[in-house]
Protein backbone atom coordinates (compact mmCIF):
# COMPACT_ATOMS: atom_id res chain seq x y z
CA UNK A 1 0.00 0.00 0.00
CA UNK A 2 1.51 3.51 -0.85
CA UNK A 3 -0.33 7.21 -0.16
CA UNK A 4 0.87 10.55 -0.64
CA UNK A 5 -0.46 13.28 1.42
CA UNK A 6 -0.73 16.57 3.02
CA UNK A 7 -1.54 15.25 6.29
CA UNK A 8 0.64 13.40 9.15
CA UNK A 9 -0.01 9.81 9.73
CA UNK A 10 -0.30 7.13 12.67
CA UNK A 11 2.57 4.94 12.50
CA UNK A 12 0.84 2.50 15.51
CA UNK A 13 -2.16 2.90 12.74
CA UNK A 14 -0.39 1.62 9.71
CA UNK A 15 2.26 -0.75 11.61
CA UNK A 16 -0.59 -2.99 13.05
CA UNK A 17 -2.23 -2.93 9.04
CA UNK A 18 1.07 -4.99 8.24
CA UNK A 19 0.78 -7.64 10.76
CA UNK A 20 -0.67 -10.55 9.64
CA UNK A 21 -1.17 -12.64 13.08
CA UNK A 22 0.70 -15.91 13.47
CA UNK A 23 2.24 -15.36 10.21
CA UNK A 24 4.46 -12.25 10.59
CA UNK A 25 6.72 -13.06 12.92
CA UNK A 26 8.78 -10.06 12.22
CA UNK A 27 8.16 -6.12 11.56
CA UNK A 28 9.93 -3.32 10.72
CA UNK A 29 9.34 0.01 10.43
CA UNK A 30 11.27 3.32 9.49
CA UNK A 31 9.85 7.01 10.28
CA UNK A 32 11.68 9.84 8.70
CA UNK A 33 11.26 12.84 10.43
CA UNK A 34 12.48 16.37 9.58
CA UNK A 35 16.14 17.36 10.87
CA UNK A 36 16.52 20.92 12.70
CA UNK A 37 18.21 22.74 9.40
CA UNK A 38 18.34 26.66 10.70
CA UNK A 39 18.41 28.38 13.99
CA UNK A 40 15.07 30.46 13.24
CA UNK A 41 12.49 28.34 14.24
CA UNK A 42 10.01 29.92 12.29
CA UNK A 43 12.04 28.55 9.13
CA UNK A 44 9.67 26.50 6.64
CA UNK A 45 10.82 23.28 5.01
CA UNK A 46 8.99 22.36 1.98
CA UNK A 47 8.31 18.75 0.31
CA UNK A 48 7.52 19.45 -3.73
CA UNK A 49 6.85 16.32 -5.53
CA UNK A 50 5.19 15.44 -8.99
CA UNK A 51 2.17 14.23 -8.72
CA UNK A 52 1.40 11.21 -10.45
CA UNK A 53 4.59 9.78 -11.28
CA UNK A 54 5.64 9.92 -7.31
CA UNK A 55 2.55 7.18 -6.82
CA UNK A 56 3.87 5.08 -9.71
CA UNK A 57 7.56 4.90 -8.29
CA UNK A 58 6.51 4.20 -4.85
CA UNK A 59 4.37 1.13 -6.27
CA UNK A 60 7.01 0.17 -8.36
CA UNK A 61 9.39 -0.04 -5.37
CA UNK A 62 6.89 -2.27 -3.50
CA UNK A 63 6.84 -4.44 -6.37
CA UNK A 64 10.46 -4.84 -6.81
CA UNK A 65 10.60 -5.56 -2.08
CA UNK A 66 8.13 -8.11 -2.86
CA UNK A 67 9.08 -10.17 -5.52
CA UNK A 68 12.39 -9.94 -4.47
CA UNK A 69 11.76 -10.64 -0.26
CA UNK A 70 9.20 -13.07 1.30
CA UNK A 71 7.08 -10.62 2.75
CA UNK A 72 3.77 -10.65 4.37
CA UNK A 73 2.58 -6.80 3.70
CA UNK A 74 4.44 -3.65 2.58
CA UNK A 75 3.59 0.39 3.49
CA UNK A 76 5.00 2.75 2.27
CA UNK A 77 3.82 6.93 2.87
CA UNK A 78 5.19 9.85 2.27
CA UNK A 79 4.14 13.71 2.88
CA UNK A 80 4.09 16.71 0.96
CA UNK A 81 3.80 20.54 1.84
CA UNK A 82 4.85 22.13 4.67
CA UNK A 83 6.14 20.47 7.66
CA UNK A 84 7.66 21.46 10.43
CA UNK A 85 11.10 20.72 12.45
CA UNK A 86 10.39 17.29 13.87
CA UNK A 87 7.61 16.25 12.11
CA UNK A 88 7.44 12.80 10.26
CA UNK A 89 8.03 12.98 6.54
CA UNK A 90 7.88 9.11 5.62
CA UNK A 91 6.57 5.80 6.91
CA UNK A 92 8.45 2.39 5.25
CA UNK A 93 6.80 -0.37 7.01
CA UNK A 94 7.07 -4.25 6.35
CA UNK A 95 6.07 -7.63 7.80
CA UNK A 96 7.13 -11.03 6.81
CA UNK A 97 7.95 -14.17 8.51
CA UNK A 98 11.22 -13.86 9.66
CA UNK A 99 13.27 -10.74 10.59
CA UNK A 100 16.35 -10.84 7.94
CA UNK A 101 13.52 -10.27 4.85
CA UNK A 102 11.62 -7.91 7.24
CA UNK A 103 14.84 -5.83 7.56
CA UNK A 104 16.15 -6.11 4.14
CA UNK A 105 12.97 -4.97 2.43
CA UNK A 106 12.81 -1.94 4.91
CA UNK A 107 16.40 -1.03 4.35
CA UNK A 108 16.34 -1.38 -0.14
CA UNK A 109 12.29 0.56 0.03
CA UNK A 110 13.59 3.72 1.83
CA UNK A 111 17.29 3.26 0.03
CA UNK A 112 15.20 3.21 -3.66
CA UNK A 113 13.07 5.77 -2.80
CA UNK A 114 15.63 8.44 -1.66
CA UNK A 115 17.24 8.27 -5.28
CA UNK A 116 13.82 7.36 -7.32
CA UNK A 117 10.54 9.22 -6.36
CA UNK A 118 10.22 12.24 -6.90
CA UNK A 119 10.69 14.71 -3.99
CA UNK A 120 12.12 17.48 -3.61
CA UNK A 121 12.98 19.06 -0.17
CA UNK A 122 13.11 23.04 0.52
CA UNK A 123 14.78 24.24 3.85
CA UNK A 124 13.89 28.01 4.34
CA UNK A 125 15.21 29.31 1.04
CA UNK A 126 17.14 26.32 -0.12
CA UNK A 127 16.62 23.44 -1.96
CA UNK A 128 18.35 20.54 -0.19
CA UNK A 129 21.40 18.84 -2.28
CA UNK A 130 21.19 15.49 -3.68
CA UNK A 131 23.83 13.46 -1.55
CA UNK A 132 26.06 11.19 -2.98
CA UNK A 133 25.99 8.86 0.10
CA UNK A 134 22.17 8.29 -0.87
CA UNK A 135 23.26 7.33 -4.03
CA UNK A 136 25.83 4.71 -2.68
CA UNK A 137 22.91 3.43 -0.36
CA UNK A 138 21.03 2.59 -3.75
CA UNK A 139 23.81 1.36 -5.05
CA UNK A 140 24.10 -1.53 -3.10
CA UNK A 141 20.80 -3.25 -4.07
CA UNK A 142 21.75 -3.76 -7.60
CA UNK A 143 24.92 -5.50 -7.02
CA UNK B 1 -4.10 23.69 -31.60
CA UNK B 2 -3.95 20.82 -28.88
CA UNK B 3 -3.23 17.98 -31.53
CA UNK B 4 0.33 19.08 -32.01
CA UNK B 5 1.24 20.37 -28.31
CA UNK B 6 3.14 18.84 -25.90
CA UNK B 7 3.52 19.29 -21.74
CA UNK B 8 6.38 20.39 -20.04
CA UNK B 9 7.13 20.28 -16.27
CA UNK B 10 9.36 21.63 -14.10
CA UNK B 11 10.24 20.93 -10.65
CA UNK B 12 12.16 22.52 -7.49
CA UNK B 13 15.08 24.46 -8.22
CA UNK B 14 15.20 23.87 -12.05
CA UNK B 15 11.55 25.70 -12.01
CA UNK B 16 12.50 28.24 -10.12
CA UNK B 17 16.04 29.14 -11.71
CA UNK B 18 13.48 29.05 -15.43
CA UNK B 19 10.56 30.86 -13.20
CA UNK B 20 7.80 28.28 -15.00
CA UNK B 21 6.53 25.35 -13.55
CA UNK B 22 4.33 24.04 -16.64
CA UNK B 23 3.78 25.02 -19.89
CA UNK B 24 2.45 23.68 -23.30
CA UNK B 25 4.85 23.44 -26.13
CA UNK B 26 4.17 23.10 -30.01
CA UNK B 27 5.77 20.93 -32.05
CA UNK B 28 5.67 20.15 -35.43
CA UNK B 29 6.06 16.08 -35.77
CA UNK B 30 8.04 13.50 -33.88
CA UNK B 31 11.40 14.58 -31.89
CA UNK B 32 13.82 13.21 -29.60
CA UNK B 33 14.14 14.23 -25.84
CA UNK B 34 17.40 15.81 -27.11
CA UNK B 35 16.46 17.66 -29.65
CA UNK B 36 13.77 19.31 -27.58
CA UNK B 37 16.27 20.21 -25.12
CA UNK B 38 18.12 21.91 -27.58
CA UNK B 39 14.99 23.62 -28.80
CA UNK B 40 14.75 24.51 -25.04
CA UNK B 41 17.80 25.52 -24.34
CA UNK B 42 18.11 28.39 -26.98
CA UNK B 43 15.71 30.25 -24.83
CA UNK B 44 18.13 31.88 -22.95
CA UNK B 45 21.31 31.04 -20.79
CA UNK B 46 19.09 29.66 -17.82
CA UNK B 47 17.59 27.49 -19.75
CA UNK B 48 21.04 25.61 -21.11
CA UNK B 49 20.35 24.44 -17.37
CA UNK B 50 18.25 21.60 -19.21
CA UNK B 51 21.11 19.86 -20.47
CA UNK B 52 23.21 19.65 -17.25
CA UNK B 53 24.36 15.64 -16.81
CA UNK B 54 22.10 15.88 -13.59
CA UNK B 55 19.09 17.19 -14.85
CA UNK B 56 16.59 14.25 -15.15
CA UNK B 57 14.12 13.75 -17.78
CA UNK B 58 10.89 11.30 -17.42
CA UNK B 59 7.94 10.81 -20.36
CA UNK B 60 4.70 10.05 -19.76
CA UNK B 61 6.10 9.91 -15.78
CA UNK B 62 9.23 7.48 -16.38
CA UNK B 63 12.63 8.39 -16.76
CA UNK B 64 13.97 8.26 -19.51
CA UNK B 65 16.99 9.71 -21.80
CA UNK B 66 18.10 11.58 -24.80
CA UNK B 67 17.25 9.24 -27.44
CA UNK B 68 13.40 8.84 -26.69
CA UNK B 69 11.12 10.09 -29.16
CA UNK B 70 8.27 12.36 -27.71
CA UNK B 71 5.25 12.92 -30.01
CA UNK B 72 1.67 15.30 -29.31
CA UNK B 73 0.31 14.85 -26.31
CA UNK B 74 2.73 13.37 -24.31
CA UNK B 75 4.10 14.82 -20.59
CA UNK B 76 7.75 15.68 -20.19
CA UNK B 77 9.14 16.48 -17.06
CA UNK B 78 12.55 18.39 -16.43
CA UNK B 79 13.92 18.04 -13.10
CA UNK B 80 16.92 17.98 -10.38
CA UNK B 81 17.84 14.92 -8.80
CA UNK B 82 15.27 13.99 -5.94
CA UNK B 83 15.66 14.54 -2.14
CA UNK B 84 12.82 13.18 -0.65
CA UNK B 85 12.47 10.34 2.02
CA UNK C 1 17.06 1.48 27.90
CA UNK C 2 16.43 -2.25 28.02
CA UNK C 3 13.45 -4.08 30.27
CA UNK C 4 12.37 -7.33 30.75
CA UNK C 5 9.11 -7.80 31.50
CA UNK C 6 5.67 -10.21 31.68
CA UNK C 7 3.36 -7.52 30.49
CA UNK C 8 2.98 -6.79 27.19
CA UNK C 9 4.18 -3.11 25.67
CA UNK C 10 2.76 -0.04 23.78
CA UNK C 11 5.96 0.00 20.36
CA UNK C 12 3.83 3.72 19.23
CA UNK C 13 5.10 4.97 23.18
CA UNK C 14 8.36 3.57 23.33
CA UNK C 15 9.08 4.88 19.73
CA UNK C 16 8.40 8.41 20.59
CA UNK C 17 10.51 8.23 23.62
CA UNK C 18 13.30 7.12 21.33
CA UNK C 19 13.15 10.69 18.94
CA UNK C 20 15.14 13.77 19.63
CA UNK C 21 13.14 16.00 17.43
CA UNK C 22 15.16 17.72 15.51
CA UNK C 23 17.98 15.75 15.68
CA UNK C 24 16.46 12.33 14.91
CA UNK C 25 16.34 11.86 11.16
CA UNK C 26 15.63 8.45 11.60
CA UNK C 27 13.93 5.74 13.60
CA UNK C 28 13.94 2.32 12.80
CA UNK C 29 11.93 -0.14 15.30
CA UNK C 30 11.97 -4.08 15.27
CA UNK C 31 8.96 -5.86 16.70
CA UNK C 32 8.98 -9.98 16.74
CA UNK C 33 5.42 -11.39 17.21
CA UNK C 34 4.57 -15.07 18.54
CA UNK C 35 3.98 -17.39 15.13
CA UNK C 36 1.79 -20.24 14.75
CA UNK C 37 2.87 -23.73 15.68
CA UNK C 38 0.28 -25.52 16.15
CA UNK C 39 -2.95 -26.57 14.85
CA UNK C 40 -4.77 -26.14 18.33
CA UNK C 41 -5.82 -22.50 19.08
CA UNK C 42 -5.33 -23.13 23.36
CA UNK C 43 -1.48 -24.28 22.48
CA UNK C 44 0.77 -22.16 24.77
CA UNK C 45 3.78 -20.30 24.01
CA UNK C 46 5.91 -19.94 27.38
CA UNK C 47 9.51 -17.65 27.16
CA UNK C 48 11.32 -18.59 30.15
CA UNK C 49 14.29 -16.57 31.40
CA UNK C 50 17.97 -16.77 33.29
CA UNK C 51 16.73 -13.24 35.82
CA UNK C 52 19.82 -11.18 36.47
CA UNK C 53 22.32 -12.40 33.33
CA UNK C 54 19.20 -11.39 30.75
CA UNK C 55 19.37 -7.71 31.94
CA UNK C 56 23.59 -7.58 31.61
CA UNK C 57 23.18 -9.18 28.32
CA UNK C 58 20.68 -6.60 27.06
CA UNK C 59 23.01 -3.55 28.19
CA UNK C 60 26.00 -4.98 26.97
CA UNK C 61 24.26 -5.15 23.64
CA UNK C 62 23.10 -1.70 23.93
CA UNK C 63 26.34 0.08 24.96
CA UNK C 64 28.12 -1.94 21.51
CA UNK C 65 25.52 -0.74 19.29
CA UNK C 66 26.04 2.57 20.67
CA UNK C 67 29.85 2.53 20.42
CA UNK C 68 29.62 1.14 16.91
CA UNK C 69 27.23 3.62 15.69
CA UNK C 70 26.47 7.46 15.85
CA UNK C 71 22.95 6.79 17.67
CA UNK C 72 20.48 9.35 19.27
CA UNK C 73 18.73 6.64 21.83
CA UNK C 74 17.90 2.96 21.95
CA UNK C 75 15.33 0.25 23.64
CA UNK C 76 15.45 -3.33 23.98
CA UNK C 77 12.12 -4.62 25.59
CA UNK C 78 11.34 -8.53 26.06
CA UNK C 79 8.83 -10.12 27.57
CA UNK C 80 8.54 -13.53 29.48
CA UNK C 81 6.02 -15.63 30.51
CA UNK C 82 2.96 -17.12 28.62
CA UNK C 83 2.43 -15.80 25.37
CA UNK C 84 -0.67 -16.28 22.98
CA UNK C 85 0.11 -16.61 19.06
CA UNK C 86 0.31 -13.18 17.42
CA UNK C 87 1.35 -11.45 20.24
CA UNK C 88 4.72 -9.47 20.71
CA UNK C 89 7.67 -10.83 21.92
CA UNK C 90 10.60 -8.15 21.69
CA UNK C 91 10.75 -4.74 20.68
CA UNK C 92 14.21 -3.18 19.14
CA UNK C 93 13.97 0.39 18.20
CA UNK C 94 16.99 2.79 17.33
CA UNK C 95 16.89 6.57 16.18
CA UNK C 96 19.96 8.41 14.89
CA UNK C 97 20.64 11.48 12.62
CA UNK C 98 20.51 9.29 9.35
CA UNK C 99 19.13 6.08 8.52
CA UNK C 100 22.29 3.66 7.99
CA UNK C 101 23.36 3.89 11.42
CA UNK C 102 19.52 3.03 12.81
CA UNK C 103 19.51 0.35 10.49
CA UNK C 104 22.29 -1.17 10.95
CA UNK C 105 22.10 -0.43 15.21
CA UNK C 106 18.68 -2.23 14.90
CA UNK C 107 19.71 -5.22 13.02
CA UNK C 108 22.96 -6.05 14.75
CA UNK C 109 20.41 -5.55 18.34
CA UNK C 110 18.34 -8.15 17.55
CA UNK C 111 20.99 -10.22 15.81
CA UNK C 112 23.30 -10.76 19.09
CA UNK C 113 20.30 -10.51 21.32
CA UNK C 114 18.56 -14.30 19.46
CA UNK C 115 22.20 -15.82 20.29
CA UNK C 116 23.68 -14.32 23.06
CA UNK C 117 20.43 -13.26 25.51
CA UNK C 118 19.50 -16.10 27.62
CA UNK C 119 15.96 -16.25 26.60
CA UNK C 120 14.48 -19.80 25.79
CA UNK C 121 10.75 -20.49 23.74
CA UNK C 122 8.61 -23.37 24.30
CA UNK C 123 5.89 -23.92 21.96
CA UNK C 124 3.47 -26.36 23.56
CA UNK C 125 5.67 -29.47 24.90
CA UNK C 126 8.70 -28.53 22.39
CA UNK C 127 11.78 -26.50 23.75
CA UNK C 128 12.53 -24.93 20.33
CA UNK C 129 15.86 -25.58 18.59
CA UNK C 130 18.21 -22.94 18.00
CA UNK C 131 18.42 -22.09 14.17
CA UNK C 132 21.67 -21.79 12.81
CA UNK C 133 20.68 -19.11 10.45
CA UNK C 134 20.54 -17.08 14.07
CA UNK C 135 24.42 -17.67 13.97
CA UNK C 136 24.98 -16.83 10.85
CA UNK C 137 23.19 -13.21 11.66
CA UNK C 138 25.46 -12.87 14.50
CA UNK C 139 28.38 -13.79 13.13
CA UNK C 140 27.85 -11.18 10.20
CA UNK C 141 28.63 -8.14 12.59
CA UNK C 142 31.96 -10.00 13.75
CA UNK C 143 33.35 -9.68 10.35
CA UNK D 1 27.90 -24.65 55.55
CA UNK D 2 26.72 -21.61 52.60
CA UNK D 3 30.54 -21.01 53.60
CA UNK D 4 31.58 -23.89 50.97
CA UNK D 5 28.62 -24.14 48.33
CA UNK D 6 27.96 -22.60 45.12
CA UNK D 7 24.78 -21.90 43.86
CA UNK D 8 24.13 -24.14 40.68
CA UNK D 9 20.96 -23.05 38.35
CA UNK D 10 19.34 -25.27 35.31
CA UNK D 11 17.44 -23.71 32.06
CA UNK D 12 14.76 -24.93 29.81
CA UNK D 13 15.18 -28.39 27.93
CA UNK D 14 18.11 -29.19 29.94
CA UNK D 15 16.28 -28.67 33.68
CA UNK D 16 13.34 -30.27 32.04
CA UNK D 17 15.73 -33.29 31.56
CA UNK D 18 17.56 -33.03 34.97
CA UNK D 19 14.71 -32.77 36.49
CA UNK D 20 15.78 -29.77 38.62
CA UNK D 21 16.08 -25.68 38.21
CA UNK D 22 18.24 -25.10 41.11
CA UNK D 23 20.14 -26.39 43.63
CA UNK D 24 23.24 -25.39 46.11
CA UNK D 25 25.93 -27.59 45.82
CA UNK D 26 29.07 -27.95 48.29
CA UNK D 27 32.51 -27.80 46.93
CA UNK D 28 35.51 -28.94 49.26
CA UNK D 29 38.53 -26.31 46.77
CA UNK D 30 38.60 -24.37 44.57
CA UNK D 31 37.99 -25.79 41.50
CA UNK D 32 37.56 -25.63 37.49
CA UNK D 33 34.50 -25.14 36.07
CA UNK D 34 35.63 -28.81 33.53
CA UNK D 35 35.87 -30.47 37.27
CA UNK D 36 32.20 -29.28 38.39
CA UNK D 37 30.88 -30.60 35.25
CA UNK D 38 32.58 -33.97 35.47
CA UNK D 39 31.93 -34.40 39.25
CA UNK D 40 27.89 -33.28 38.61
CA UNK D 41 27.89 -35.75 35.03
CA UNK D 42 28.97 -38.52 37.71
CA UNK D 43 25.53 -38.54 38.93
CA UNK D 44 23.86 -40.48 35.95
CA UNK D 45 23.13 -40.72 33.01
CA UNK D 46 21.40 -37.70 31.73
CA UNK D 47 23.84 -35.81 33.81
CA UNK D 48 26.03 -36.67 30.90
CA UNK D 49 24.45 -33.67 28.97
CA UNK D 50 26.09 -31.00 30.86
CA UNK D 51 29.28 -32.45 28.92
CA UNK D 52 27.51 -31.72 25.48
CA UNK D 53 29.32 -29.18 23.43
CA UNK D 54 25.96 -27.37 23.04
CA UNK D 55 25.53 -26.55 26.61
CA UNK D 56 26.76 -23.59 27.65
CA UNK D 57 27.67 -22.12 30.89
CA UNK D 58 27.38 -18.97 32.63
CA UNK D 59 29.81 -18.03 35.84
CA UNK D 60 28.28 -15.05 38.12
CA UNK D 61 25.76 -14.54 34.69
CA UNK D 62 28.87 -14.34 32.13
CA UNK D 63 29.18 -17.07 29.70
CA UNK D 64 32.69 -19.06 30.75
CA UNK D 65 34.35 -22.17 29.34
CA UNK D 66 35.67 -25.15 31.17
CA UNK D 67 38.98 -23.44 32.50
CA UNK D 68 37.02 -20.93 34.72
CA UNK D 69 37.55 -21.28 38.45
CA UNK D 70 34.88 -21.69 40.63
CA UNK D 71 35.26 -20.49 44.17
CA UNK D 72 32.38 -20.40 47.25
CA UNK D 73 29.81 -18.29 47.12
CA UNK D 74 29.49 -18.76 42.89
CA UNK D 75 26.62 -19.00 41.11
CA UNK D 76 27.03 -21.33 37.67
CA UNK D 77 24.25 -22.03 34.94
CA UNK D 78 24.14 -24.55 32.22
CA UNK D 79 21.43 -24.00 29.80
CA UNK D 80 21.18 -24.95 26.02
CA UNK D 81 21.59 -22.20 22.99
CA UNK D 82 19.38 -19.67 23.50
CA UNK D 83 16.60 -19.27 21.14
CA UNK D 84 14.74 -15.68 22.43
CA UNK D 85 13.62 -13.02 20.43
Amino acid sequence: MIRVQQQDFSVEHERLLLLRPGDSGACVTFVGHVRRFSDNPQATFLLQHYPGMTEKVLQKIEQQAQSRWKLDNTCIIHRVGELKVGEQIVFVGVSSPHRAEAFAACEFMIDILKTEAPFWKKEGDQWVEARDSDNKAAEKWMR
Amino acid sequence: MAGNTISLLYFAKLADDLGVTNEQYSISEKLSLGELKLQLSQRGEQWQDLKAAHIKCALNQTLCDDNTLVKFGDEVAFFPPVTGG
